[in-house]
């Protein structure tokens, strides 16, 4: 197995006859959701841990159900929580076959029980990298090559753990390590504001969104903001995903939430920790209603992203927004 | 104690890994007490420190406090240079890294890093008995940062002859030249930092050296601790215990939350 | 000429290249008279053409005129995306290109290119007869755009059985499979325009055909101007000579400086 | 000869060995060029054809005189010319040994008649290469990779011309080629603006500034604007080179004058024209006599690049700006 997703000709042949044009791609995230993922696909992940984490396009994801999905991302948080805590209550309306990662977990938040229950049962097969190794393998999909070389991690068990090759490189006669594109079939990513078109500015850390949706056959981008397409272009240079690699925009404010978005909201770790507290029990051996109770409250017993988030109550989210703004202070 | 401070074993972990750091250098810094300890250092003999963060952020002042994420916003303002992952490895791979700060679950003798599980590999890996969130860019910052300041609470399961799977690279199997024979770059682990002492990596050998004993601690105490039979420099020096004033620098001004250094209850 | 209009050899090439392009389709424009037919296009029947400039702007709307250079300042305002020179060519690489439009010196019968120099090569290759600028990124389009539209001014001495170098890769060979064994991606040379007429290349052979002559010419007096052995399609057209609107779009309205295509005196 | 630079590991090295502290590294232009450039350097040419040359940097380092330089770039306009002009009057005062390049030439304003008489005689040795594999070369060299493969150009007669390898991918089996690192000595760029610690502000095309930057193992850096660090520090996401690949910041307005700088100044055909007329004469086989007069009025006459641009008529450079201000309209 080499190519877990499009392979880098098949990508290619995808980009190539895909309708690129400067479109209105506007439509519901349940639309996109359905139009563009398929059970058995390969999704890479945007952001990073629980920042900007495409938080909102994982639960229709949930809602939806799909099976044998790949996951692909550097680290995550948020989104790989939702995904996998959906396969720990019901395998047969979701279910992830494969992941691709670097770190799963929280940093501050401590350990992922979904991903720790789901590995140490064997329930998924676990591809590990390093952080630079999946950003290069994204960034050599999205720069249409079918690898790049880097130096690191190189020795230790990272390498055997994975697709790496290692040569002599030709150039220094000193062993180099090469990493296979990763060209997903569909990138769910947030981002800060985007126009119609799909033209994306992130603000803070671009992550690997950019790699991820060049990289991809298609990309779902939720954002904040949408703008005209007059504001963006003003500031060309502030586009992060340019328009083309864009097959689906939709507005979702607050769609990394619980987790953080820089200029709008630090995270709701009370949340983070509570929905973890839910998954639990089952990671420990136990029961899981607790985790099934969250899941109908936050995500089956509703219908858009908006109602969960409507969930909160408003002075809680202004003291998230209230809390971003002294990280990043400036008038509106 | 020198002024008669009470402190936990985290918070002598920060006071020493802040010290270890030079004033004017990049550091590339991990998340957990490597954030709080570069925070220190930058508020006390270090304020030229340059911090680099893996999401993307090069420079920033840290005017908003402790970050909780190495994406964190805190990173961003006011930085000098911010990407994605991307860009803050290939600097790394550059040489733009003088000293990266990781952390991680196991350590052998040479300064090996695990991060990843728990359990028997390769056999056991697509099952292990535990798993851990994964080698993130410590494996990264392990090959290619020009010097590695390592944290590892001490603890006789954790600082192992064998560990369970080596995700971050240190000298390896100690073998001379060994991190440029497998095309590293670096001079890898120059310090690591337990809960007992501070220890360096004998220039020959390239085996862990018990330099520096916490309070409390002994050469026999910090072996009795081991998995492996330590070094001992020739003149191991007695770490002099935090200062009340980097006490309260920690506990008021850099994580008064007790987001990384728990408080003592 | 259909409605009287007078045109210059550069105006029907402009004329011809812009028909050539497709709306709503992502095009790679070299610099010189690529940039008028695109301009052309997308004020006729191509607004929804998307350039792309090789210095790194994509899908400027080109409101502030005829840029003089693929980096110039008016290919930047009220663009989708604006980075460098690996990022366009990373683009292209990546299958964004639907149509890149390239010039070149001197063209063979499989659509090869060379932009590089006259003289020997490579004997006499650090000393060459006329050096010219070199690949700048022609070949870099000519190997990655999905297809490709050349202009060259049409002489016995620029249309060659053997180039003095081949820059921009074309049908190689015209092998079965020849670009796609070198490594090469994309369809290649899809229309060549000359000051003469448009030729596609064979399906089969990959040889330069003849489909459309211009007013004026004839497929004798072409091929008495080639080099080498053309193919002509059973069904040559006449190209219609341009309208007296196209021609006053070129000359008032997109390069009313005669930047790129000379005035007639 | 694989290195024309440095090698990966020597850049690698002289990293680590440099002071790459936060610190002011403003300094005269003249200091700054005696400083970091020797004689045999392999010289990294910033900006595109026209845009954005480092000219000021040029013209001082004709008046210091140089010997043996490599010159890499991918397209070059000014830059290469001012350097050249100066090897064809006097090559015991100033000598270019090689150059690595993709383009030299000024695409509207024609070919540049100092190639062709240096190219057409032999005078130095030339490596071709495309823009992309410049421009790749010169990333790799920044990411600390001793080479990036390509897939360009790969066919025809450019891989021959250098040092490119085409490999069998261990992924694809299919053809790829590597392109080795450039790393060269020292870096001439010209930007927007900078702080006085380095950290640079590029509007318009980045070219491959950026890259040239951290591949090298210096960096001059001239500015049409020096501002507080603070102002930069505002929009650290519009930073493209960061201070610790910086040596030398020198405030230099219309540095690349007679080319084009995006918010600033369009370009002055008119002197573009006139400079290349001075040396046509001699590519033509002709006298040195105009091109002579061109460098005693405009170089060697003259102490600093101010001097240079106060031989230009105030309204000129100001229709130039308005020229710029029309192409890029934005209020102060």
């Amino acid at each position: 197995m080499v190519w877990t997703g499009l392979s880098p000709d098949a990508a290619r042949e995808a980009l190539v006859n895909k309708d690129k044009s400067m479109r209105d791609k506007r439509m519901a995230l349940k639309e996109a959701v359905a139009l563009f993922i398929k059970d058995g696909d390969n999704i890479g992940i945007g952001g990073f841990v629980n920042i900007r984490q495409p938080v909102a396009i994982t639960h229709e994801m949930v809602r939806h159900g799909f099976k044998n999905l790949t996951l692909s991302f550097q680290s995550a948080g948020l989104a790989g929580d939702y995904l996998a805590g959906a396969m720990m209550l019901d395998e047969s309306r979701f279910s992830i076959k494969r992941i691709e990662l670097a770190y799963w977990a929280h940093e501050s938040f401590g350990l992922s029980p979904m991903f720790r229950y789901l590995a140490e049962r064997g329930k998924i097969e676990m591809e590990d990298w390093s952080n630079y190794n999946m950003s290069a393998r994204f960034k050599a999909g999205a720069m249409g090559l079918p690898f790049l070389p880097t130096r690191s991690p190189l020795a230790g068990d990272v390498p055997s753990s994975n697709r790496t090759k290692i040569i002599i490189c030709p150039f220094t006669r000193r062993k180099i390590a090469l990493v296979p594109a990763s060209n997903p079939n569909v990138a769910i990513i947030h981002v800060t504001a985007a126009d119609k078109y799909g033209n994306c500015i992130i603000r803070g850390t671009d992550a690997t969104c950019p790699e991820i949706a060049m990289a991809s056959a298609h990309t779902i981008v939720t954002c904040e903001q949408l703008v005209d397409h007059e504001v963006i272009a003003s500031h060309p240079k502030d586009v992060g995903i340019p328009f083309p690699a864009v097959d689906a925009v939709i507005h979702v404010p607050f769609g990394a939430y619980p987790g953080a978005c820089r200029r709008h909201y630090y995270f709701n770790g009370d949340h983070i920790r509570r929905f973890h507290a839910a998954a639990a029990p089952m990671q420990k051996g136990g029961a899981s209603g607790a985790l099934k109770a969250y899941y109908d409250e936050y995500i089956y017993s509703i219908d858009t992203f908006g109602d969960f988030i409507k969930k909160f109550p408003a002075d809680k989210l202004m003291a998230d927004q209230a809390a971003e703004s002294y990280n990043c202070q400036r008038p509106a | 104690m020198t002024d008669g401070a009470t402190y936990t074993a985290q918070e002598i972990i920060v006071v020493a890994g802040s010290k270890i750091i030079e004033d004017k250098k990049i550091v590339f810094v991990g998340t957990g007490l490597p954030m709080v300890a570069t925070l220190l250092a930058k508020r006390t003999h270090a304020p030229g420190l340059i911090p680099v963060f893996e999401a993307g952020a090069m420079g920033p002042p840290l005017n908003a406090g402790l970050p909780i994420s190495v994406g964190d916003s805190k990173t961003f303002t006011d930085a000098s240079y911010v990407k994605g992952l991307n860009a803050a490895f290939e600097m790394t791979q550059r040489g733009y890294a003088d000293f990266g700060f990781i952390g991680g679950a196991e350590v052998d003798m040479f300064g090996n890093l695990n991060s990843t599980m728990i359990g028997d590999y390769p056999g056991g890996y697509q099952k292990p008995a535990v798993r851990l969130p994964g080698s993130g860019g410590a494996s990264d910052m392990a090959a290619s940062c020009e010097r590695t300041i390592l944290i590892v609470p001490h603890d006789k399961r954790k600082f192992k002859e064998k560990l369970s799977y080596v995700t971050s690279p240190g000298h390896l199997d100690g073998t001379p030249n060994a991190r440029y024979n497998t095309g590293l770059q670096g001079k890898g682990p120059y310090r690591l930092i337990s809960t007992k002492g501070i220890f360096d990596f004998e220039e020959k050998t390239k085996r862990m050296r018990l330099i520096s004993v916490f309070p409390g601690e002994t050469v026999e105490s910090i072996q009795a601790a081991t998995g492996f039979e330590l070094l001992v420099a020739a003149d191991v020096k007695l770490f002099a215990p935090p200062t009340r004033e980097e006490i309260r620098l920690i506990r008021e001004e850099i994580d008064p939350n007790g987001v990384f250094v728990k408080k003592s209850s």
